[in-house]
């Protein structure tokens, strides 16, 4: 704890000193100073899982009153996954802004500081206010870093848009707590377990609040915020935001959930659906951008929908006593939150690095950036092999471990619960296969090919600093992927936290076996790769070698970037089956006579929940207001009248009584 | 005759709901102040000379000569002779009127039976001035026919003081005095700068400021 | 380990005989003698002492990406269940690492064909990339069936059916359609796609490895031969006696390969191509046959233990 | 002691201003009355209640209230100062400016004073007149007709307050007369009648003045007009004062057992208040005017708070508090900004905070406390209002209590980012160049962090016994 404790203050100087630095100097001292802190905050987390939880209680003067700040293995795992996506960002970012050297930016890195501060905090608060209070430190501190940008009107609109939203699910969670509060008569959440003895009452209160830490999380249909507020955000941010903030809305979930100890059956079906329904859609309505950032966004619903299918699974466990689910669902969900932080981070910073060298987020616009930028070019590839959970990288882990609930917990479930489970093996399947194709896409029309712009020719790869923290994260899914085994011991410790039945060490343990396995097979593949590889290179250069030309064009011999197949192409046979469902518009000019002048396509990705949950509730919202156009007509008369009015219908009233 | 004294207080706001012309209003005024005297001045057994001088400076010098006085010479020196086209045609102010006094009455006679204590016919007639008085204020276009409108309330209201012989303490009558009279001078100064502003004082020239949501 | 040691042996020369079986069949249909059955395997020799033309466009991806994709392939399948369901390798969830392990290899087929920036490939990439998510999701709702019934995790016991009874009748039958038609699309058979179609707009998997040469070639042949392989294994697993002992496994097994090629061969000489926009209304064929083995087990479950 | 001084100083000091004409001296003068003003306020909070010629009464009920106003004040003379430099004012209107100001000053340190109802009414009436000058102060005919609106709807619905106060006094015949302290001791003997009769009329009258709907559309016009360092006292404080007179007359009311039907008032009041606000604050064009409009929507919650009693009753008053701070501060901001850009439409400013960091920032801050967002105490009045809520089973009130909140939320915060963010107009000049300028605008935003993190026991206490005013 004096540890978690002492690298916030740290975190809290590098925030302050960093004002006082000269500007050259500044970035470095931040940095220093921030990973400094966050090292010191995950060792800290690191003892607690190893011995146990801690918790330190400092005595406030009204309205904060006592703030209990407590590491138990579930705070203890989300602070390891902040402080090290804190440090790979801290790192990337101090590359990523050294490009603005004209800026003094002492505002952007306290902010900077505040939001991994207030992450920290909101993970290991233990009362109503002081987490409201770190939450609203976090949204408030996170805006502040997404309208970095500021010139751009985009960005301002995205900026009022993501406020607003942090507003409606601040107002959720408050009434969440408050309907906990008055049954439990106390702000501590240990004591809100006391709710629960009323059913329906708890489960409200739990409807409500995951309502609200949903659209933290970024579910489908709470997730509108998310694709306009992480492409505006410079990508140091989005990748923090994405990779490890969001993930505040799942802690959320995780804690009351650990509190309540058994959800109703509804809940469990309700948070499960959505999941998939985030996975499912979010991953579709990837498919369908063009924009780099807003397609990594949408992945983040997509994976925020997996954790989903993990917790729901966990939750359908709890209730009907099932330990696999609970166990493996729990795991393979805390697992994916890790890996997430991980490749999300990743990719983000891979977009962030290509936004950098080529001034373009457009995907339509690059290409073949694999020569130019090859350091990035292969980051990003490991990350998309990562994000799409294959072999021999750590999405792939969390995925097995969910399928292994999945057919562990089938068999034990009774009747409808069964096939509910097989459903959603399958539909994981299918986000799996659509990330694949998603992913495909990115890498493949952003980095191979040839360059479709000439921002894209003159690209080249970033400086040392936004590689190293790129390069971190890599290291790390590798780690993850080639040797899942440690890493799945210290999340089921998290999972055994919930209340399980039977020994939960005891079903970890094959388990941790098996992930043995895994590694083993994988490096076996890998060998098998190696010696295959080097064989064809034998081989050819037996055979005389590799003679270099012109892509085979069909004949045509003249090929140029245009004729390429761009994304949309690409991923046009999809659209054709599922655009429509996702309110895909597209624009055709086709080619007209015999020398067509010119023809164009088209095609913009709209958010049905936009289009038809947002836009027309905004719309009911003026319409009702403008029914009230004519109080301030500016009449004085008619000012008074209404005081008159209001007069005579009171008399009226008393008169009634008396 | 106090009785008779309080009808003609009546009388007189009848006569105005139905006229439209300033100098009528401004009449009307002048009498009722110097009615309010007399009422004040019937009973002056009862008060302290101090206080009844002090009364009847504030009836008879302010609200019988001075403000008439002032309006008057406003009206001379803006030639609005009359309220043009009140929201409500002349006829139907004249029911407005007489619905009014009923009004008045019906509500003082529900009042009385639950207070016995209160003097009907004052007490009816200031409440019917009193709503004569926001009916002015409400539909008639004219500033200065709103400042006599306020009027209107402000003698209303030392009416129904008589009519329930309610007496404060002496500072606060002062206090009141003061305000009222520093009211009245500002709406008058405010009223000339409107003259000089608009060529056309009418409430409807007043509505710049508006908002819309 | 006998079982293993034919497992592997089967691995190497199976595959290009169930090609060679199909070439023969619709050599036959067309009233042709057709080319030795062997002859995929001839070939592939071939292409091992060839050199290559590679594009100028591509990157290392393309380099990597076929040796990449056999040997995953190949480790998929050594995580089948060979003869008698036996693995040579296995564990709990085989089954997915096993399928993911073709995804890896899918998903650098993929790139590889994009790297080489021709509209050509990119298309026939798309083409694939739509196929596979329409089938994916079929294999395990399968499997997750299977598993919902059975209670096992690994790849051979989830395939090990009761021997008599309603359930194992009907898993066995949506199964072996289900898996056949999963070895026609994988495989890109018609009537999905035509291997030896002559014009790059129709093809599939063909245009995807337009540029590939030499090694790199016979790489990626061998791995789509090893795929359809494998779906004839599961069928295998499906529709072969539990006790079977391993002699006569050792022949069962290869028998039901074949016939599955000759099947296929059949099918091809038969059916036409549809047409591209056509395919994936066919493929919801997969799909619906996965769900309704998942209706079945949810209604025979109370007969299983 | 005190007391005889506070209350005669600003009017033997504003007859010398006219004869010595110094704008050093009418400047040092309004100094002095503030100092004046927070030395007594000191002395009150240490020497404990004090009594003047019976008509006045310092004690811990109105405490916080002159603490207000002395803070206020504090904040709002620097802030003239720079104004009156600015705008380069006339000698003569320098003058009216600080002679009004110390009227202004005097009229609501004796609203809130006063003992007597009627005393108290003189009082708020004085508040319009001495107010008026500043209304018409920039002399645009916009200014002209935003004050003949104040001065016209504030007299009639004072007037109308004056017929409630009769009603009260009739109802008090024969039983007490018009001091607090002798309604709310013989508050049970009171003609129930007449005093549920006199209730509506002091609502819409007071109601006038502590703008709230219905009775609020004045507010708009006199806030965007005024001088901005004078928006920020009627903001901050005069409606406070009105309100607390006509809290007083809730506790009456209460203590004579009709807490029910004044509730019901005060709730339908807040609420059409709230409602107002949302709507007005979502469309405004102007940002003094929105500024205005989140007044009447704070007095809403402030009405609110009391209706619902309880914990309520300190939200309401910790509301209270808040507001006044906060607006002050984003006024005399908004002051600064209207400077800097030349404008008070919201389209007319863009990138703030690039034009002057500073300024900037306190907008920021500012919105930041003014919409209630933690760790700034309006967050806790609401949370607690809304706790309340809870408490007594009101879910429909929660709902649509968190709802207009939330839209007032989303109006400001469009208004607020649209002008702190994007590129600054080249016409923009330059922002003050001394840092201390912006004192008064930082001291009340720090002072409202620390009541919204950790609030020292004495202020609190100072809350706790503003709500329970009246008693013996």
């Amino acid at each position: 704890m004096t540890l978690f404790l002492a690298g916030i203050l740290t975190l809290l100087a590098a925030g302050v000193f960093q004002a006082a630095t000269p500007r050259p100097a500044r970035i470095a001292c931040f940095a220093l100073l921030a990973v400094a802190g966050l090292l010191l905050a995950g060792a800290g987390a690191m003892t607690t899982l190893m011995n146990g939880a801690e918790s330190v209680l400092f005595a406030f003067p009204f309205p904060l009153e006592t703030v209990t700040l407590e590491l138990d293995a579930l705070s203890a795992f989300f602070v390891l996954v902040i402080s090290f996506g804190g440090i790979a960002g801290t790192i990337y970012g101090a590359g990523y802004l050294g490009g603005y050297p004209d800026r003094p930016l002492r505002g952007h890195l306290f902010a900077f500081a505040l939001f991994i501060l207030s992450m920290l905090l909101v993970v290991t608060a233990r009362e109503v206010l002081p987490f409201l209070f770190a939450w609203e430190l976090m949204s408030l501190s996170s805006l502040v870093l997404v309208f970095f940008d500021r010139r751009n009107d985009e960005v301002r609109d995205a900026t009022v848009n993501y406020f607003v939203a942090m507003h409606v699910a601040f107002a959720l969670i408050l009434t969440g707590f408050l309907l906990f509060m008055t049954r439990s008569g106390s702000g501590e959440f240990s004591s809100f377990a006391a709710a629960t003895a009323d059913g329906p009452f708890a489960e409200t209160a739990l409807l409500i609040l995951f309502a609200g830490f949903a659209i933290k999380a970024g579910f489908i249909p709470f997730h509108s915020w998310l694709p306009k507020a992480h492409p505006a955000a410079p990508s140091h941010v989005s990748g923090l935001m994405s990779g490890v903030m969001i993930k505040t809305g799942i802690y959320g979930i995780l804690r009351f959930t650990l509190i309540v100890g058994v959800p109703t059956t509804r809940l469990a079906l309700i948070v499960l659906a959505l999941a998939l329904l985030s996975a499912v859609v979010g991953v579709l309505y990837a498919l369908a951008q063009h924009d780099l950032k807003r397609l990594l966004a949408y992945h983040s619903v997509e994976n925020i929908g997996i954790i989903g299918i993990g917790i729901g699974l966990a939750m359908l466990g709890l209730r009907i006593g099932n330990g696999p689910l609970i166990l493996l669902g729990m795991a393979g969900a805390l697992l994916h939150v890790l890996n997430h932080a991980l490749f999300k981070g990743l990719l983000f910073y891979g977009a962030g690095a290509v936004y950098r060298a080529a001034h373009t987020r457009d995907i339509e616009k690059l290409g073949g950036l694999i020569g130019k930028m090859p350091a990035t070019a292969a980051l990003f590839i490991l990350g998309s092999v990562a994000i799409s959970g294959l072999p021999p990288l750590n999405g792939f882990i969390s995925e097995f471990v969910l399928y292994l609930a999945m057919f562990a917990g089938a068999p034990l479930a009774a009747g409808a619960f069964g096939a509910v489970v097989v459903l959603t093996a399958g539909s994981l399947a299918l986000t799996g296969i659509l990330a694949l194709y998603c992913f495909t896409k990115a890498c493949g029309i952003v980095f191979l090919g040839t360059p479709r712009s000439d921002a894209a020719d003159r690209a080249h790869d970033p400086g040392g600093a936004m590689l190293a923290g790129m390069a971190l994260l890599a290291l790390a899914i590798l780690a993850v992927g080639l040797l899942p085994a440690p890493f799945f011991a210290a999340v089921a410790t998290v999972a055994a936290t919930f209340p399980f039945p039977g020994d939960a060490a005891a079903q970890a343990a094959p388990i941790v076996a098996t992930l043995g396995t895994v590694s083993r097979v994988l490096v076996l593949f890998l060998s098998l790769f190696a010696f295959l590889y080097y064989m064809r290179s034998r081989l050819l250069a037996r055979n005389g070698g590799v003679a270099a030309d012109a892509t085979w064009g069909c004949g045509y011999r003249h090929a140029t970037a245009r004729m390429q197949y761009t994304a949309s192409s690409y991923v046009s046979p999809l659209m054709a089956l599922t655009g429509r469902l996702l309110g895909l518009h597209t624009h055709l000019e086709r080619p007209q006579g015999l020398f067509p002048a010119r023809t164009a396509f088209r095609s913009h990705p709209h958010d049905l929940v936009d289009a038809y949950l947002i836009a027309p509730g905004a719309k009911l919202i003026r319409y009702l207001f403008s029914l009230l156009r004519w109080v301030q007509s500016g009449d004085m008369a008619q000012y008074i009248l209404y005081g008159v009015l209001f007069l005579a219908a009171a008399l009226a009233w008393i008169m009634g009584g008396t | 005759m106090s009785q008779i004294l309080t009808i003609l207080f009546g009388v007189g706001i009848l006569y105005l709901s139905l006229t439209s012309r300033m100098r009528t209003y401004i009449q009307v005024i002048a009498l009722q102040g110097l009615i309010l005297f007399l009422l004040i001045a019937r009973d002056f057994g009862e008060l302290d000379w101090f206080t009844f001088f002090f009364l009847s400076f504030e009836t008879l010098a302010f609200k019988t000569l001075i403000v008439p006085a002032v309006l008057w010479r406003i009206v001379e020196r803006t030639h609005v002779a009359r309220e043009t086209d009140p929201h409500i045609p002349q006829f139907g102010s004249v029911v407005i009127g007489t619905a009014v006094f009923l009004a008045g009455f019906a509500v003082t006679d529900w009042v009385s039976r639950i207070d016995p204590s209160v003097d009907a016919l004052p007490f009816g007639i200031a409440v019917s001035t009193l709503i004569i008085a926001f009916f002015i204020i409400l539909t008639r276009k004219k500033l200065i026919t709103q400042v006599m409108g306020y009027m209107l309330m402000q003698n209303a209201v030392s009416l129904l003081m008589i009519a329930m012989a309610v007496e404060l303490p002496l500072l606060v009558n002062l206090g009141v005095l003061l305000d009222i009279f520093t009211l009245l001078f500002l709406f008058l100064l405010f009223l000339g700068k409107l003259h000089s502003a608009y060529e056309e004082t009418s409430r409807e020239r007043l509505t710049s400021l508006r908002d819309q949501p | 380990m006998v079982a293993h040691m034919l497992n592997i042996l089967f691995l190497l020369f199976l595959p290009f005989l169930m090609l060679g079986v199909m070439s023969r069949i619709k050599a036959l249909a067309g009233g042709r003698k057709g080319p030795p059955l062997l002859q995929p395997f001839f070939d592939m020799l071939k292409l091992l002492r060839k050199g290559a033309v590679v594009s100028r466009v591509t990157s290392w991806v393309f380099t990597v990406a076929p040796s990449l994709a056999l040997a995953a392939t190949l480790t998929a399948l050594l995580l089948a269940p060979g003869v008698g369901r036996a693995q040579v390798i296995s564990f709990d969830g085989d089954i997915v690492l096993c399928l993911y392990l073709l995804g890896l290899a899918k998903f650098f087929q993929l790139i590889s064909a994009l790297d080489t920036g021709s509209a050509f490939e990119g298309m026939g990439a798309g083409r694939e990339a739509l196929f596979s998510v329409i089938v994916e999701p079929s294999l395990f709702l399968f499997a997750g069936t299977l598993a919902l019934v059975s209670g096992a995790t690994s790849f051979g016991a989830l395939f090990t059916l009761a021997q008599s009874g309603a359930w194992p009748a009907v898993a066995a039958t949506t199964g072996t359609l289900l898996f056949f038609l999963l070895m026609l699309t994988e495989g890109c058979r018609i009537p999905v796609d035509d291997p030896n179609t002559h014009l790059e707009l129709t093809m599939i998997h063909e245009v995807m490895i337009l540029d590939n040469a030499g090694p790199d070639l016979a790489f990626l042949q061998y791995a789509a031969a090893l795929k359809m392989y494998l779906f004839a294994l599961l069928t295998a697993a499906l529709v072969l006696p539990v006790d079977l002992s391993p002699l006569p496994a050792a022949f069962a097994l290869p028998a039901v390969a074949l016939l599955c090629a000759a099947l296929a061969g059949i099918v091809e000489s038969l059916v036409a191509r549809f047409r591209i926009s056509h395919v994936p209304q066919f493929l919801f064929l997969t799909v619906a046959l996965a769900l309704i083995a998942l209706a079945a087990s949810v209604y025979f479950r109370g007969g299983v233990a | 002691m005190m007391l005889p001084i506070l209350l005669t100083f600003p009017l033997l000091a504003a007859v010398p201003l006219f004869s010595l004409r110094s704008r050093r001296a009418e400047r040092s003068v309004l100094f002095l009355h503030a100092l004046l003003t927070v030395g007594a306020v000191l002395y009150w909070a240490f020497a404990g209640p004090e009594e003047f010629i019976g008509y006045f009464r310092a004690d811990t009920g109105n405490l916080l209230f002159l603490a207000l106003i002395a803070a206020v004040y504090l904040a709002v003379i620097p802030a003239s100062y720079r104004y009156l430099e600015r705008e380069k004012v006339s000698e003569l209107w320098h003058r009216i400016y600080v002679v009004a100001m110390l009227l202004f000053v005097f009229s609501m340190t004796g609203a809130v004073l006063a003992k007597n109802l009627g005393l108290f009414w003189v009082f708020i009436e004085a508040t319009t007149l001495a107010s008026a000058p500043f209304i018409y102060f920039e002399r645009h005919q916009s200014s002209l007709e935003a004050t003949w609106k104040y001065v016209f709807i504030c007299s009639v619905g004072i007037a109308i307050a004056f017929i409630g106060i009769l009603f009260l006094a009739l109802s008090a015949k024969g039983v007490s007369d018009l001091f607090y302290t002798d309604l709310i001791a013989n508050a049970p003997q009171l003609g129930r009648f007449w005093l549920l009769f006199s209730f509506p009329f002091l609502v819409v009258g007071l109601g006038t003045k502590a703008g709230v709907a219905p009775m609020h559309s004045w507010l708009p016009d006199a806030h965007s007009e005024a001088p901005s360092p004078v928006s920020a006292f009627l903001s901050g404080m005069l409606l406070n004062t009105a309100f607390y007179g006509l809290y007083r007359i809730f506790l009456v009311m209460e203590a004579a057992g009709l807490r029910r039907e004044a509730a019901i008032f005060f709730l339908v009041c807040g609420f059409a208040s709230l409602l107002i606000g949302a709507v007005y604050i979502s469309g405004a064009t102007n940002y003094k005017r929105l500024l205005a409009y989140s007044s009447i929507e704070n007095m809403g919650i402030i009405f609110i708070g009391v209706a619902l009693g309880g914990a309520g009753l300190f939200a309401a008053f910790l509301h209270l508090t808040a507001h006044a701070l906060t607006k002050s501060s984003l006024f005399i901001t908004a002051g600064n900004i209207a400077h800097l850009f030349g404008t008070k439409e919201i389209a007319g400013v863009r990138g703030l905070r690039e034009a002057d960091r500073p300024t900037g920032a306190l907008w920021g801050l500012g919105f930041a406390a003014i919409a209630g967002l933690p760790p700034f105490p309006i967050f806790i009045s609401e949370f607690l209002i809304a706790r309340e809520m809870v408490t007594q089973g009101r879910f429909g009130l929660l709902a649509a209590f968190l709802l207009l909140v939330t839209l007032v939320l989303y109006g400001m915060a469009r208004a607020a980012f649209g002008m702190y963010l994007g590129s600054a107009p080249a016409a923009a000049k330059a922002g003050p160049s001394r840092p201390i300028d912006r004192l008064p605008e930082a001291a009340l935003l720090t002072a409202l962090l620390i009541l919204g993190v950790a609030m020292p026991d004495a202020v609190r206490r100072i809350i706790d016994l503003a709500t329970m005013s009246l008693l013996p």
